[in-house]
Order: structure tokens, then sequence, then C-alpha cells
């Protein structure tokens, strides 16, 4: 009964939403039909642009110096540039929910493993994971240029730890990824500072940003993304070192 | 089309929020919930011709037509906000079997004094 | 100054204390206490101001506002935290480090959500605020608080969900997220598209103020939470989340249908908050039914939207803040002395320590709002506001508090009723909870006394309501 | 191409419903990961290689990480 119930509820939800799909119009604005939106309407094409503070003309990837905001990947330029604020709340969310399973379930001893790891297995995994931290630092360095960032580099660097975890039976993760995130947190609020300073405005660049399509372009973004994924990183690992943890003995 | 099946999956995932009574089921039909969101978001700023908004040696323009990046900016943002929440509810998950012994629902005997 | 610093600090400092060890304690009431003193600086300043975050001017930018409703709540929120902070200094908590990140990233999302002019900024701020509470609701010491945190984060996330919807329907409608700028674009848009937008949000942020079908959450989540955290959640959050449904439904979408949706809702609220608040027997579920009453009359002024409501409104916010603050401090001291608060149990504690019922009593008599009390003109100033709108709705509001009155008093009369076997000696309080008691106290009965005139500060929220009203809010 | 899009909508709704209705909670949260895999491939056709990155890796990886561990742990009890 309860699930038939819920079926309506959730049928009804669908109708709803689905009610006011492509309903644009010329004289009313609505949500337009599925590919058909004009970006010029939007906030958005300004990013695209790269023309907020002042009309920046044409940007030629490979050409253009000292854009506004100098990263070749639009969505990375508005996670790290333009929308600053909203990535540096991101990043506290996924630090406060990291610090909540740690008291939720952190510490403990390590849990053993059921079944005994093959030693070819230990030391091939020694070889991926070192594979793994490369790739993971490549991602989040070239956020500015190449999809990806800091979040998905942070990422990949946490499953390399989770490899190590799940091959190792008393690896444990090193109370150093508890300092380094702390203080990636802390310069990501830093760089804002010293951006409300030196320019004014909190999380303002103030660096050059170079021409579009370099490594060293866009000014602080790179340099943001890096922080990021190297939070990530290290939060993730601890996090899932918290779920290898034994239950405390009441 | 891509718009109609994501509503349809915040629908399956409303649906499942309601009918399930096991805990790990519920946030697994959160996760499809904030799946379906993430999928209509994105599908919002999605343009006929558009291309990748990323400039490249090929793309190379600014004034080419590309799809909207704002909405896959807001994406990413609530991707990693549903895994951080998703992490607490499963330790959360973890600490109620440990005391309860079960994670179904209706077993648990909430103390609704 | 720059409001960016009421976040930036807690921030930073959060961050540090991760591994700070016991310092985290410290930076807690360091950034409290200087957010306090920055919050009289912007207190002072007048008319919209508009701070813009990383160079870039709104609608394309994220700014923070600043008007006449955002300091008077900035305000009071800073105080009630340090207030909260003082009268639960005595309690000891497992992880207290940990738990310390917690309350200040609390303390930075709630002034973000307060201050920020961006829709997709103050879904972040309200996800911070919202994981930051679960984690306080699971910090309470027997399982069912855990239970109580899971089922908060389920209702909590799927709310966050819908609010997130609505910001992007607005979005693909109006193509900006600025708030001032979603007001001007508001009377163009689609009127259904606005209705399930506005709905979506109601949703959203009808779970974060306890608005009538969404609210099963609390009264366990703050029965259960430990003391400091059940205090937070009540006296803290609440402000924000208030102040965020007003500006968005009230201010940027308003449309009559949602206004009379929440109306009724609101009605709704309180009326049940009070039946179920009447017939409880512990004093933090009886605190949390009648929160869940407060919150529910609040709302139902911020439907009417005329200006006197919304004064009213922001006077009972106030109110309720200060008022809860005393009676949730003054639970979670019982619960440490007497370690049940059920109502025999505690029967004539509030003989031995005078003081305590002293409290629970100005808090109780300024939440059913007796005379001489802040909550007597707050409520007096809203039978007024809607005496011309419709005849129903003060009388709702009498009989709430007609109920209120009558279980305040069953608890405070079994707090102080002579019980033979407690012994009579004293047992002292903590020094922290007198002290910021005393203070809550002297504020609710300064408000009491006052002329209505010398509270300007509130007559500012009126006309900048019918400023608003018109106008896009806050600086585009 | 929306024919592709059409195909992979159906089986995400389908691999959606069963995460849900599956008795098992290992077949549940494989299916979450698979329509988590699916829905990164939708990305991809909606030119967002972005979040098709983001969704892989934190989204599908590390959420199927996750639950794994939870139910290793929740396992022990013997609780299915």
């Amino acid at each position: 009964m309860k699930k038939v119930v819920a079926a309506i509820i959730a049928f009804l939800f669908f109708v709803m939403f689905v009610s006011i799909l492509n309903s644009d119009s010329k004289s009313l604005m609505g949500i337009p039909k599925f590919g058909e939106v004009n970006l010029a309407e939007r906030v958005s094409s300004r990013y695209i642009s790269k023309s907020v503070s002042e009309d920046a003309g044409e940007i030629i990837y490979g050409e253009t110096n000292n854009a506004e905001s100098g990263s070749a990947n639009m969505v990375t330029s508005i996670v790290v540039n333009y929308r600053s604020f909203d990535t540096l709340g991101e990043v506290t969310v996924l630090f406060i929910a990291t610090t909540g399973v740690a008291i939720l379930i952190g510490g403990g001893k390590r849990q053993r493993l059921a079944i005994s790891v093959n030693p070819i297995l230990k030391i091939s995994a020694r070889i991926i994971v070192a594979l793994l931290l490369v790739f993971g630092v490549y991602v989040f360095t070239h956020g500015h240029l190449t999809p990806g960032g800091g979040f998905p580099g942070g990422t990949i660097i946490a499953a390399s730890t989770l490899l190590m975890l799940v091959v190792e039976d008393d690896k444990r993760v090193s109370k150093l990824l508890k300092f380094l995130e702390g203080s990636m947190g802390f310069l990501y609020v830093v760089i804002g500072i010293a951006g409300l300073i030196i320019t004014g405005s909190f999380l303002q660049n103030f660096l050059p940003t170079g021409t579009i399509g370099n490594l060293f372009s866009a000014g602080i973004a790179p340099v943001v993304y890096s922080i990021i994924g190297l939070k990530v990183g290290a939060e993730l690992s601890g996090l899932l070192d918290d779920f290898f943890a034994e239950e405390e003995e009441k | 089309m891509i718009q109609y099946f994501s509503v349809m999956l915040i629908a399956v995932g409303i649906y499942g929020l309601l009918s399930q009574k096991n805990l790990v089921k519920l946030v697994v039909s959160l996760n499809i919930a904030e799946l379906g969101v993430n999928l209509f978001i994105v599908s919002l700023g999605y343009v006929a011709e558009g291309k990748i908004p990323i400039l490249s040696p090929i793309v190379n323009s600014s004034s080419m037509n590309f799809v909207d990046p704002l909405p896959q900016a807001l994406v990413l943002t609530a991707i990693v906000i549903g895994v951080a929440v998703t992490a607490l509810a499963l330790s959360l998950v973890l600490k109620v079997k440990e005391s309860y012994g079960t994670i179904e629902l209706d077993e648990i005997r909430g103390d609704n004094s | 100054m720059n409001p960016v610093w009421l976040i930036a600090l807690p921030l930073g400092l959060a961050f540090l204390g991760i591994f700070a060890g016991k310092f985290s304690k410290v930076f807690l009431w360091i950034s409290s206490i200087i957010n306090v003193t920055l919050s009289f600086f912007i207190f002072n300043g007048n008319g919209i101001e508009s701070y813009i975050i990383g160079g870039w001017a709104p609608p394309y930018g994220i700014n923070l506002v600043v008007n006449d409703i955002t300091r008077l709540f900035l305000l009071t929120i800073n105080i009630i935290f340090l207030l909260a902070l003082m009268t639960t200094s005595a309690e000891v908590i497992k992880k207290p480090e940990k738990n310390s990140i917690a309350f200040m990233l609390s303390l930075a999302a709630v002034n973000g959500i307060l201050l920020t002019g961006d829709l997709f900024n103050l879904f972040v701020f309200l996800e911070i605020s919202a994981v930051a509470a679960y984690i306080m609701a699971s910090s309470g010491t027997e399982a069912v608080s855990k239970l109580a945190s899971f089922k908060y984060l389920i209702l909590g996330s799927i709310a966050s969900s819908f609010y997130l919807l609505g910001v992007v329907v607005i979005y693909a409608s109006t193509g900006t997220l600025n708030m001032a700028d979603v007001v001007s674009k508001v009377t163009s848009m689609n009127p259904d598209v606005l209705l399930v937008a506005g709905l979506l949000m109601i949703v959203g942020l009808g779970v974060e103020t306890k608005l009538f079908p969404f609210n099963g959450w609390a009264p366990d989540v703050y029965a259960n939470a430990s003391g400091r955290s059940s205090t937070i959640l009540a006296s803290v959050l609440p402000i924000a989340m208030i102040s965020a449904f007003l500006r968005i439904i009230v201010f940027m979408i308003n449309s009559g249908k949602l206004n009379e949706l929440t109306i009724i809702l609101g009605v709704i609220t309180a009326v049940v908050g009070e039946i179920l608040a009447f017939s409880q027997k512990r004093m933090k579920k009886m605190l949390a039914y009648s929160s869940i009453a407060q919150a529910g009359i609040i709302l139902t002024m911020i439907g009417i939207g005329s200006s006197k409501s919304l004064i009213g409104a922001s006077m009972l916010v106030l109110n309720n803040g200060f008022g809860k603050l005393l009676l949730f401090s003054v639970a979670s001291q019982i619960m440490l002395v007497v370690g049940s608060d059920n109502i025999d149990d505690i029967s004539g504690i509030g003989r031995k320590s005078p003081l305590l019922s002293l409290l629970f009593g100005a808090g109780a008599l300024t939440i059913a709002g007796m005379p001489l009390f802040f909550g007597f003109r707050s409520k007096l100033y809203i039978i007024s506001a809607t005496i011309d709108k419709s005849a129903w709705i003060p009388a709702i509001i009498l009989i709430t508090a007609a109920i209120e009155a009558t279980y305040y008093f069953r608890w405070l009369f079994n707090l102080v009723k002579p019980y033979a076997k407690l012994s009579e000696k004293r047992t002292p309080i903590p020094f922290g909870l007198a002290l910021a008691g005393l203070i809550a106290v002297f504020i609710i009965i300064i408000f009491g006394i006052l002329p209505q005139s010398s509270l300007d500060f509130f007559n500012k929220i009126g006309d900048l309501s019918v400023q608003l009203g018109n106008s896009p809010m806050g600086v585009m | 191409m929306n024919v592709i899009s059409f195909i992979i909508g159906i089986v995400l709704v389908i691999s959606a419903i069963v995460a849900i209705e599956a008795k098992k909670l290992i077949t549940s949260v494989v299916m979450l990961s698979l329509s988590s895999l699916l829905a990164v491939v939708s990305f991809v056709l909606l030119k967002a290689p972005d979040v098709a990155i983001t969704e892989a890796s934190v989204g599908a990886g590390f959420t199927t990480a996750i639950f794994l561990l939870t139910l290793k742990r929740l396992g022990r009890g013997k609780s299915e």
C-alpha cells in the first residue's frame, strides 16, 4: 500500500515538473526547449566571451594575452574565477562531511582483511599507485586547460590510497594527511584574503593571466585548483581510512 | 529527450525515498534523485550545435557557438556535495547498525516517547 | 567594513582547527567574539550596501548584500551564538576539537546565508549549515540521536535538491542567478513556471524552517542532541533559515498563491506544534514543538507580507532566538545535573538552584508573550498588524498563545514545586550559564520595556520591506 | 545521436528502478553504480566533459567504493 502511495506522489511530481518544460515564449520567460537555448539572454554569454568587467573582443586560443580569466576551460573559469566563492563553500562542505565521518566512525584499530593478499598483487599495486598519483596530479594541475580539475584529481589520488588500503593489511593513513588537508584549506582562504587586500575584493585574481593555453596562465586558477586537488585527495583518503577502522568496543 | 529521463530519475528517487524501509536503500534512492537533478541541470545548458566550452587549437575562438558552461559549473559543485552527504549518511547507517543491530526502519524500536 | 570577514574568519580558523588539536576550541571562541564585534560595526551602517566577491560585479559575480534586515539579524545571530557558547561551556563532549570545527562552520554558514545575494551561493551555504547541523544532531550520547540525525539528513538532502531544482528552473527562465536581477525579471516570467519554482523552493526551505509537513525531524533531533548542539540548532539556525525564506519566497518570488500557501501552512504548523507541545513528557521535546509553533506563527506573518506583519515577524524571530537560548540552555543543564529531562524526574529542581528557575521562567514568559517581556510586545504588534487583514489569524495567534502559556506555566510550576525527596542544599550552576543567561534576560526585558518609538531598527525594517516590495532588492 | 541517448535514458531509468527494488543490497549498489556510469555517458553526449570526469571519478567511483565498504562492515553482522 505504501508503495502505491509513493508511486502516485512520484508520478504527480513528474507530471507537475514536465508541464513546465519548454514553456519559453516571446512574451513570457520559461524553460526553453531542449537544445534551443539563446545564450545571449543568459549570464554565461559574458563568461564565454570573458568580457564581464570590460569587453575583451574575440578571445583566440594561444594568442589572447591578459584576458579577464585566462583559462581555456570556461567551466574552470566559472568554478574558480567568476564564482570562486561557491567552490570555497563547496570545499567546506566536503571538509565538514569528512570531519563528521571522522567523529562518527573514526579512530579504532585497523580492520583485518579476511583473505591473505598475494605478493604479486602487493608489488604491482605499488607501481599502479605511483601511476595513479602522477595521473591525479596531472589532472588537477591542468584543470584550466583540459576537462577535469581539483575534484576528479583529488579523487584519483584517493583511489590510489584505497588501493594501498585494500592491498596492505596494516597500512594506516598517516597523520600528515590531516595537516595537508587543513593547511590547504587555510591556504585557499588566505588566497581569498590576499585578493581582498591586494585587489580589493575577496578571492579576486591578483596574478597575471598570461596567454590562454599555456600551463602558467589564468592567474590564481591553477593554484587554486592544485590546492583543491591536494585537499580533496587528503580528505577522501582520510575518509576511506575511517571506513576501514574497526568499531571501538563499547 | 534526456530532460524527460532526468525528471523520471528524480521521480524514481522520490518513489524510493517514500517507499523503502532499509536505511542503505534510502541513501541509494537519495543518490538516484540527486543524479536525476544533476542530469536535468546539465540538460538545461545544452545548445543544439554548441561545442564543448573549452578553447583548444581546433575550437580556438570565443565567438563560436558554445554549450552553456554555467550549469556544468553548478553540477560540479552539486556532485561533490552529494558525495559528501552520502559519506556522512553511510557512517550514520553504520552507527545505527552498531547500536540497533539492524538497518530496517520498521525493526528499529525508535523510542518515540 | 567588508562583511566577508564574518564568513572568512570562522572558515579559516576551522581549517586550521583540524590539525590544531585542542586549540580548535580556542579558535571557536576567538571567531565567535570577533564576529560579534564585526557585526556591531556593520550594524551602524545604513541603506543597502553590496560587496562584490572575486571582483565581478553582479549579476555576473556573487555579491554580499547588507540591508536593514540583514544588519539586525547578523547582530542577533552572532550575539546569540556567543551566548550559546557561554551557557553550554560546562558540557563535556566526545572529540571536542572536531565538534568545535562543526560549530565554527555552522557560524560561517549562518552568516553566509544572511549575507549572500546569489541564489546558488545560498544553496551552498544552506548545505554547509545543514551538514554541520547533521553532525550536531548526531552528537547526542544515546543511539537514538544517530537515527534522528539520519532521518534529518535524508529529509534535508532531498529538500536542498528541490531548492536546487527551483534555482535552476529560475536560471533557465531568467538567465541569471543574482537575487536582485531575478526580482526585476520575475514579472515577465511565465506564471506557471514561477509557481512550480516557488513550490520547489518552499519545499526546500520548508524543511529547514520547520514548516508543517516537513518538520517531522525536529523533535527527535532537538531532544537528543548534546546540550550545546541543541541550543545552537534551536536558537541560531532558525533566524538564518527564516530570513532566507523571507528573502526568497516573499521578496523575490512574491506570488500571491505561494504567500497564501505559506499562511495556511504556517497556521497549521503553529496549531499542530502547540497541541503536540502540550502533551510532551520531556522538556526538550516540548521545547522542540514550541519552536515549531513559533516558526509557524512567524511564517504566517511572513506570508501576509505587509510591512507591519514583517516587523512583527522579525520581532518574534528575535524573541524566539533569545527565549529558546535560555530554555535550551536550562534544559541542557538539567540534563547534565539530573541525567533526564522527564517532567517527573525534574520536579522541584528549581528550588535547588533559584537562578536556573529564574532563567527558565524568563525564557518561558517571553515565549508565551507575558507582559513586561519582549514576547508580549511582539505578540501585541502582530495582532494589531493582522487585525485589519482578517479576523481568524489573530484569533489563532491568541489561541496558540493561550495554549503556550498553559504548558509553560505547568513546566515552570513543576520546576519550582516543593519536593521532599531532593535535599534543600543549593546546587550552584556554572558561571557561563549564569552570566550569559542574565545577559539574555536583560535583553528581553529591556526590549520589552522600551517604548516602540525607540526600537527604530525594527521600524526601519518596515519601510525597507515596503521599498523592497516594489524595487530590486539590493544593488543590481 | 538522439537514438543513443534514448536508449541510454531507458536503461538509466530501468537500472534506477532495479536499484531501488532489488532484494539484496549488493545488487542495488551495483545497479546504482551502473546508473552513475550511464549518467557519465549521457553527460558526454550533452557535451559536458568536465562533469563527466567528475561524475565518473567522484560520483560513480568513490560512491560505489564507500557503499561497498559500508556493506562489508554491515555484512559482518549477517543482516541480509
